[in-house]
């Protein structure tokens, strides 16, 4: 909570200069459109936050989220009956992509940055191959429900991603959690005391995948089948975690501040589009405000591409 | 020559050092000791450039200077030894000697220079072992001391600074080292050096400057200070005894080990027993690290018996009530970013085991001082920080405990505290194992003397041996 | 082509540069792509007849200028070599495998080879001169850009037939260039549809993929032509990268910053049902809106009941270069500029193109249903 | 040098890499010959050269920053900008290819520059640096550009489609700018310490090393690289086009291949000789696939696990050896 403060801070800041502009946002159904739309981010940065909090990075989660989209609406083809199959398929995938991640980079001692590069390349050209170039099928109206609905005027989504921020804040305080971040800050310690490092690494990218997997269920059902859901959303996710204050490297940060950074990246969004930046410059302004936000609460990061010692795979 | 008046520091609002006066002439060798934590690193990177200090003057021969960047500590005849590793070990010996100075020729660096000046300064210091183009990955920690020092040589420099050169070295290695700093004092180069062990301070020293928690405490000619006064200045208190009295006797065999053997080490004969402390001794790279990472499964025995079973892995060794106390604690030992309460926590946390209550009560225990448990271990002092990995270890009630070097870089009164406790578990039932290149502290402390000789246990002494007779058997080809 | 004016003034932020605009109406400042004469002629070829035969479009052509091609002509089987610029999205998906299904058809071509560009002009302007080395009888090209390649054309242009088709090149050395009438027209009948469809005054949001692609660009600058002259208010143009979810977020902001729209241009149907849902989530009445022949817009269009058109820029046009090549290996004369007819869906043909067993990103107007293999190559269900 | 050390040396990752690269070039060959055709024909040469020259010379310039312990992902909008001020400047005309390219490296030379700044000053991590430099580029390209822009004068377009016998003259370019990263790396102190920084950063300061001007200087010059990269697709492109280095995928692309040529993430470790073998190799690659006429998503599955093996490879023959 404590380490969460300064980005928490900032995103207050941004949430008023919005409602400043638009008061709307103050109304429980303006301010719920923001936390809907800003949902599968937060949730993605949470599964980040986990594998980086382990000292790695996770790459593939944007053509994970394109691929499960494409997957779920061939399979589904607009058929009711099988969005449940479809779900529980869509979350093994997540899960298995996770896995294969997590195992090549631990067991075969690949740096993570290179294993899911080539996960990225590996799902994006094996979904389109397999769906023929272009998505195929339908999503199913029960489906959809999950990135469209609500529960009275509550979205899903916003509900869907408080049970994930529980779940993940849990997590972290649990002995997983512990354990992983003691992995993340140093791996041959971490071993020498019994934790499973591998393990610990591999349930991190599961998570990922798992969280990848949400994300993809919320922005198909938000906005149906397309092929660039996930576009761009690794680094996305990524710039949110280190947003909210969390290392590259490892062993640092809360999740807590890892959504918040994901809250804030996505206010920023809003904001810029309020006041006009649309388009062009909104990316130079992103881009300055990234590196002044990290800058800021940076000073004492340590500025190194996994550069631990006995990090033996780091080393290729 | 070197004269510093007044020089103050603090990391982060904490005050570490305040008022420090010191002066070198050349040609002197000057001892500066003190408690760990004491300032002794932070104080010698002030003088190399490293920190710049908040307040206070810096003087060489008389000019006052200021350092922004170990480069113009450099420039100005200052080399430096770290108390830290500080090599490469991707590049090479010579390019690591001239690492930031490489010799050019025209623009480019001249590797053939480079090499026989390395060359050259490996003779002078009768290292025959390496040469300048070998890898320092694969030379052996002693093996990297010696190129550090050969590191510092090269810069032909008026002020050698040497923080604890010796922790990594063996017995006939400290040798050269004695032989190479007196050559040092003879062309007139001053040495500040640091260490712990108190004998290097007597046999080097001219003069002994003492800090205690940041500030400076007395600086004496060494002919007129005994060791026990050194001590009691260093620590604030007599010390008494130096070690923990014995137990009367051991009990029921905890471990045994017949014909153990992996890459490193063969036919090993051990046995541990309840409340028994046995020592190993051996040369640098005898396996005796080795021989405790076998024991604990992180490295474990590929052939021969162990009772109660052979752990295959670290997870295993744990389960069977297994703990090591690692020789690099911050590299092997501690996740110093995390909080003294989650470091103590890790094994418990690894192995899903219950019991966390007790805690505060540990760390009491184990005399952490003062005891806060939300503190980053990054900021405990080298004794208090080995204190959290043996209350790390405590948490699971282990039925046997390693110790690897359990004080090295450990100031005498958290050394004692130490010992201390390791009788104390001992007399509560512990079977423990202590590996030290202290011979003293390992002749103070075991109940049984192993030694080692490439791997293989070259005979076992009973307690209190004398020194020569360790040596004899550590070391029987060098003799012979 | 030297009529560009300067880049930087470009239309890169339309809705910052809105005021600037004298008329008020909204749309920015023109498009530097903007030529008024292609406009013209553009909407000009709408009211012209195409020649060619009956029920295939592919094969027709507006207003064409022959050219001769006797200098051409060989004796067959026939190698055909294609450089594609890409097959990264569902139009140029379907429309690559229209035109295989094509070279399939045909047993004087030997050899049709292909080389996939990957949306890299410099791959493509490599697989030109790498295709011209394999002995290519004929060479088509559909271009990743049109400055970036003319070089790289011109020089294959000396050496095999070239046809071009989709976007075009700075030079004229190829054979034919084989398009439909145009992203001109595309935009103008879009446009024109919500001038008669929404009251005078009434909000309308433009919705583009993004800027500087040529053929999106014209689309734009017609429909801006036609806006400036009505008396629809345009309330905001913007830039939806084709993704599906930012369109539905700008189109809810708008609803919310505006209270309703009453009209929805868009400058291709990829995320026209991701618009519609937006009014539909809001619990709003969907304005007239624009679309796509893509099957999800068509089949949201029947069941929504929506006002709606569907301007078209068809895929059917991958199968004309095959066909030309033939032609010109065989020494008939081809148009040189080959446009392509151009229909738009109304109300009232919504019925015929819309096919409930073909996937939602397929285009209706391939022309691919008399093709070997339909529907199962193009995704769809045997019924 | 004794059999030992070259059988060590052939286990060193670089060397590998070339053996890879062989044993490429004999699968192609089979395939594309049981496929009816000629594999290394002279046009397919030609072809691998022209391919691989943009990307070689961005990923030499990136295998300075990785090898620096750094990673640039701002290459690819930087290139795009590049060839945009290049084809802007000359706009058609010879007597100012001169101001043109000087203009780029000059822009080149200050975007790395500002890269190095951000990670040694700000203390920003070079990811999120490097990520956020590429977005300001990004929106000033958008801003100012929506399309292809300049004109490249022929003269100057022969930098991209001329050759000297079977040899374009983009290889050429790209091969002098590998052996003046090479020669920097082993014959000058700036290589040293770049290796030095890479290893260890703290090392490399309390060495008297100032790690901050190395890390600048590795930027400014892996910015150039793709300066120059971005000068030779204005040239093949005879305009600047504002999506040519996102289109092509320089930035991750250049990385991959620079950690399949053996050079390690983590820096410190590796040389500009693996870069051009792993460069090379996916150009073999992409050639072979261009016969074969392998769709492009069967591409990116091959190249995906190709990079990933790869290095899986190099880490196990690491793990053999005394640590
Ligand atoms: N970079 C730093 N940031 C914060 N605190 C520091 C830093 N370096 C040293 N300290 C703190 O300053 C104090 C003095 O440390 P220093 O390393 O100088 O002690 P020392 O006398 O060399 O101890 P030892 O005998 O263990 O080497 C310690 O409390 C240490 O935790
Ligand atoms: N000649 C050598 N070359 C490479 N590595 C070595 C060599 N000698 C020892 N090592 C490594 O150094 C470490 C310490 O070695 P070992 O356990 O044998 O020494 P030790 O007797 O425990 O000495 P100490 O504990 O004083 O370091 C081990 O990790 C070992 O692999
Ligand atoms: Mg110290
Ligand atoms: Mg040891």
């Amino acid at each position: 909570m404590k380490r969460a403060l300064p980005i928490l801070a900032v995103l207050v800041v941004l949430l008023a200069a919005i409602a400043f502009v638009n008061p709307f946002f103050l109304e429980p159904a303006g301010f719920l459109a923001f936390v809907k739309r800003a949902a599968p981010l937060v949730i993605l940065a949470a599964g980040q936050y986990f594998v980086i909090v382990s000292g790695e990075f996770d790459l593939s989660v944007g053509s994970l989220v394109t691929a499960e989209v494409v997957i779920a609406a061939r399979l589904i083809d607009g058929d009711e009956s099988a969005t449940w199959p479809v779900l529980a398929l869509l979350i093994v995938i997540g899960l298995l992509v996770g896995l294969v991640n997590g195992v090549i980079t631990t067991k075969l001692r690949v740096p993570s940055f290179i294993v899911t590069l080539g996960m990225l390349l590996v799902l994006s050209g094996a979904v389109f191959l397999w769906s023929g170039g272009a998505p195929r099928g339908a999503l199913s109206e029960g489906f959809r429900a999950f990135g469209r609905g609500g529960l009275g005027p509550v979205p899903w989504s916003v509900l869907i991603l408080l049970a994930a921020g529980a779940a993940a804040i849990w997590l972290m305080r649990a002995d997983f959690g512990k354990t992983l971040m003691a992995t993340g800050d140093n791996e041959r310690a971490a071993a020498l005391s019994g934790v499973r490092v591998h393990r610990a690494k591999i349930y991190a990218f599961m998570l990922s995948g798992l969280a990848a997997t949400v994300t993809a269920i919320l922005l198909g059902g938000f906005a149906g089948v397309s092929a660039q859901v996930g576009q761009g959303l690794e680094f996305s996710a990524i710039t949110a975690v280190v947003l909210g204050g969390v290392a590259l490297g490892g062993g640092r940060g809360s999740v807590l501040a890892a959504m918040a950074g994901a809250c804030t990246l996505e206010a920023l969004f809003t904001l810029l589009n309020l006041y006009g930046i649309s388009g062009a410059l909104e990316f130079t302004v992103q881009g300055v405000i990234i590196i002044a936000a990290v800058a800021a609460g940076a000073v004492r990061l340590p500025r190194k591409f996994t550069p631990r010692k006995g990090d033996a795979h780091a080393a290729s | 020559m070197l004269s510093m008046r007044g020089i103050g520091k603090s990391f982060l609002g904490v005050r570490v050092l305040s008022g420090i006066d010191l002066d070198v002439a050349a040609g002197e060798v000057h001892a500066v000791v003190g408690e760990n934590g004491a300032g002794k690193s932070t104080l010698m990177k002030i003088i190399c450039g490293v920190h710049a200090p908040d307040e206070g003057t810096i003087e060489l021969d008389g000019r006052p200077v200021s350092f922004g960047h170990p480069l113009e500590a450099q420039r100005s005849g200052i080399a430096i030894i770290y108390q830290e590793f500080n090599l490469l070990p991707e590049r090479t010996v010579a390019e690591n000697v001239f690492l930031g100075r490489e010799p050019v020729r025209r623009g480019l660096v001249d590797r053939a220079a480079m090499e026989q000046a390395t060359a050259r300064l490996l003779d002078e210091l009768g290292e025959g072992s390496f040469g300048p183009r070998d890898a320092v990955k694969r030379l052996s920690v002693a093996q990297q001391q010696v190129v550090e020092i050969v590191k510092a040589l090269s810069v032909n420099a008026r002020l050698v600074v040497m923080d604890e050169p010796s922790a990594a070295l063996a017995e006939h290695e400290v040798e050269l080292l004695y032989r190479l700093i007196g050559r040092l004092r003879e062309r007139g180069v001053a040495v500040l050096y640091i260490s712990h062990r108190l004998r290097e301070v007597f046999d080097l020293a001219d003069r002994v400057t003492v800090l205690k928690d940041g500030s400076r405490v007395t600086t004496r000619p060494i002919a007129e200070v005994t060791s026990d006064e050194l001590i009691r200045l260093m620590v604030g208190r007599d010390l008494g005894t130096y070690f923990p009295p014995r137990s009367p006797g051991a009990g029921e065999t905890r471990l045994s080990l017949r014909g153990a053997g992996n890459h490193k080490l063969r036919d090993i004969d051990l046995e541990l027993r309840a409340g028994e402390i046995v020592g190993i001794a051996g040369l640098q790279g005898s396996g005796r690290s080795e021989l405790a990472k076998a024991i604990f499964g992180a490295e474990p025995f590929t052939e021969g018996e162990m009772t109660p079973s052979r752990p295959r892995s670290v997870r295993e060794g744990v389960a069977l009530g297994i703990g090591l106390v690692t020789e690099d604690r911050k590299a092997e030992g501690l996740a110093l970013r995390q909080s003294v309460r989650d470091n103590a926590l890790l094994v418990a946390r690894a192995v899903g085991a219950r019991g966390r209550d007790g805690v505060r009560d540990l760390l009491e225990r184990v005399r952490l001082a003062p005891p806060r448990q939300d503190q980053e271990v990054r900021y405990l002092s080298g004794g208090n920080q080995q204190k959290v990995v043996l209350a790390k270890w405590m948490t699971m009630a282990p039925r046997v405990l390693l110790f690897d070097e359990p004080t090295r870089g450990v100031d005498v009164g958290a050394k004692a505290a130490i010992h201390d406790l390791m009788r104390e578990l001992a007399n509560d039932g512990m079977a423990i194992m202590m590996i030290s290149s202290e011979l003293p502290e390992l002749i103070g402390m075991s109940d049984r003397v192993v030694v080692l000789r490439d791997g293989r246990i070259a005979g076992t002494l009973p307690a209190g041996p004398s020194e020569e007779a360790i040596m004899r058997l550590a070391a029987a080809e060098v003799v012979s | 082509t030297t009529d560009k004016p300067p880049a930087t003034q470009s239309s890169g932020a339309p809705a910052a540069s809105a005021a600037q605009s004298g008329q008020g109406s909204g749309t920015g400042t023109q498009s530097k792509f903007f030529v008024q004469a292609d406009f013209d002629a553009q909407l000009a070829m709408r009211s012209q007849t195409p020649q060619g035969p009956e029920g295939k479009p592919w094969e027709q052509a507006i207003a064409p200028e022959m050219t001769d091609t006797k200098t051409f002509k060989k004796d067959g089987p026939y190698h055909l070599c294609f450089s594609n610029a890409a097959v990264n999205n569902p139009w140029r998906q379907v429309g690559w495998k229209t035109m295989q299904a094509e070279a399939g058809l045909h047993k004087e071509i030997a050899k049709f080879t292909a080389l996939d560009a990957e949306g890299k002009d410099d791959k493509q302007i490599s697989d030109i001169a790498e295709l011209q080395a394999k002995g290519c009888d004929a060479l088509i090209v559909s271009p990743n850009t049109t400055a970036t390649l003319t070089p790289a054309v011109k020089g294959a242009c000396g050496k095999v037939p070239v046809i071009v088709f989709d976007r075009g090149v700075e030079t004229d050395c190829p054979v034919t260039f084989i398009k439909p009438i145009g992203g001109y027209l595309y935009g103008a009948d879009a446009a024109d549809f919500l001038v008669e469809k929404v009251p005078a005054g009434g909000k309308v949001l433009a919705l583009r993929i993004s800027p500087g692609v040529d053929v999106l660009e014209t689309r734009w600058s017609a429909a801006k032509v036609v806006f400036d002259k009505s008396k629809l208010q345009v309330v905001g143009v913007e830039f939806t990268d084709g993704d599906a979810a930012k369109t539905k977020s700008i189109v809810n902001d708008y609803i919310q910053r505006h209270g309703k729209l009453d009209g929805l241009w868009m400058d291709s149907g990829a995320t026209a049902v991701a618009a519609v849902e937006a009014f539909e989530d809001a619990g709003l009445p969907v304005p007239p809106i624009t679309g796509e022949d893509q099957q999800d817009f068509l089949q949201k269009w029947k069941d929504a009941k929506l006002t709606a058109i569907a301007p078209t820029y068809p895929t059917y046009q991958w199968r004309t270069p095959i066909i030309a090549a033939l032609k010109i290996l065989k020494g008939e004369e081809v148009p040189k500029v080959w446009n392509l007819p151009q229909p738009k869906i109304t109300e009232e043909t919504l019925p015929t193109y819309l096919q409930p067993d073909m996937p939602p990103l397929h285009y209706a107007l391939c022309g691919c249903e008399d093709l070997p293999g339909f529907p199962e190559n193009w995704g769809g269900k045997k019924s | 040098m004794s059999g030992v050390s070259v059988a060590a040396r052939l286990r060193e990752p670089t060397q590998v890499v070339f053996l890879a690269l062989l044993g490429l070039i004999a699968l192609g060959w089979v395939l594309v010959a049981l496929d009816g055709g000629q594999f290394l024909t002279m046009e397919s040469v030609v072809g691998i050269q022209q391919r691989s020259a943009a990307l070689g010379i961005v990923a030499v310039g990136q295998t300075l920053a990785i090898l620096a312990g750094s990673l640039d992902l701002s290459v690819a909008y930087l290139i795009s900008l590049a060839s945009l001020v290049a084809a802007e400047i000359m706009a058609g005309r010879d007597g100012n290819i001169v101001p043109a390219v000087a203009a780029v490296l000059a822009v080149s030379a200050l975007v790395g520059l500002v890269n190095g700044l951000v990670i040694t000053r700000l203390r920003v991590h070079a990811f999120i640096a490097t990520l956020g430099v590429a977005l300001i580029i990004r929106g000033v390209l958008d801003h100012l550009y929506d399309g292809p822009a300049g004109k490249v004068p022929e003269s100057f377009q022969l930098l991209g489609y001329s050759r000297i016998g079977p040899v374009p003259v983009s290889a050429l370019l790209w091969a002098g700018v590998a052996v003046a990263a090479w020669f920097l790396l082993s014959r000058t102190r700036l290589g040293y310490r770049i290796y030095a920084v890479g290893g260890n950063e703290e090392v490399a300061r309390l060495s008297g090393i100032r790690t901050g001007r190395v890390v600048v200087l590795t930027h400014v010059l892996c910015s150039l690289c793709a300066g120059v990269a971005g000068l030779l697709l204005a040239s093949r492109l005879g305009a600047g086009a504002p999506t040519v280095g996102t289109d092509g995928g320089y930035d991750l692309e250049s990385i991959a291949a620079v950690v399949l040529g053996g050079t390690a993430l983590a820096g410190g470790k590796g040389g500009v000789a693996g870069t051009v073998g792993g460069v090379l190799l996916l150009a073999v690659l992409d050639t072979l696939f261009n016969q074969l006429e392998v769709n492009s998503f069967v591409k990116d599955v091959v190249r995906g696990v190709v990079i990933v093996v790869a290095v899986a490879v190099y880490a196990r023959r690491l793990k053999g050896r005394p640590a």
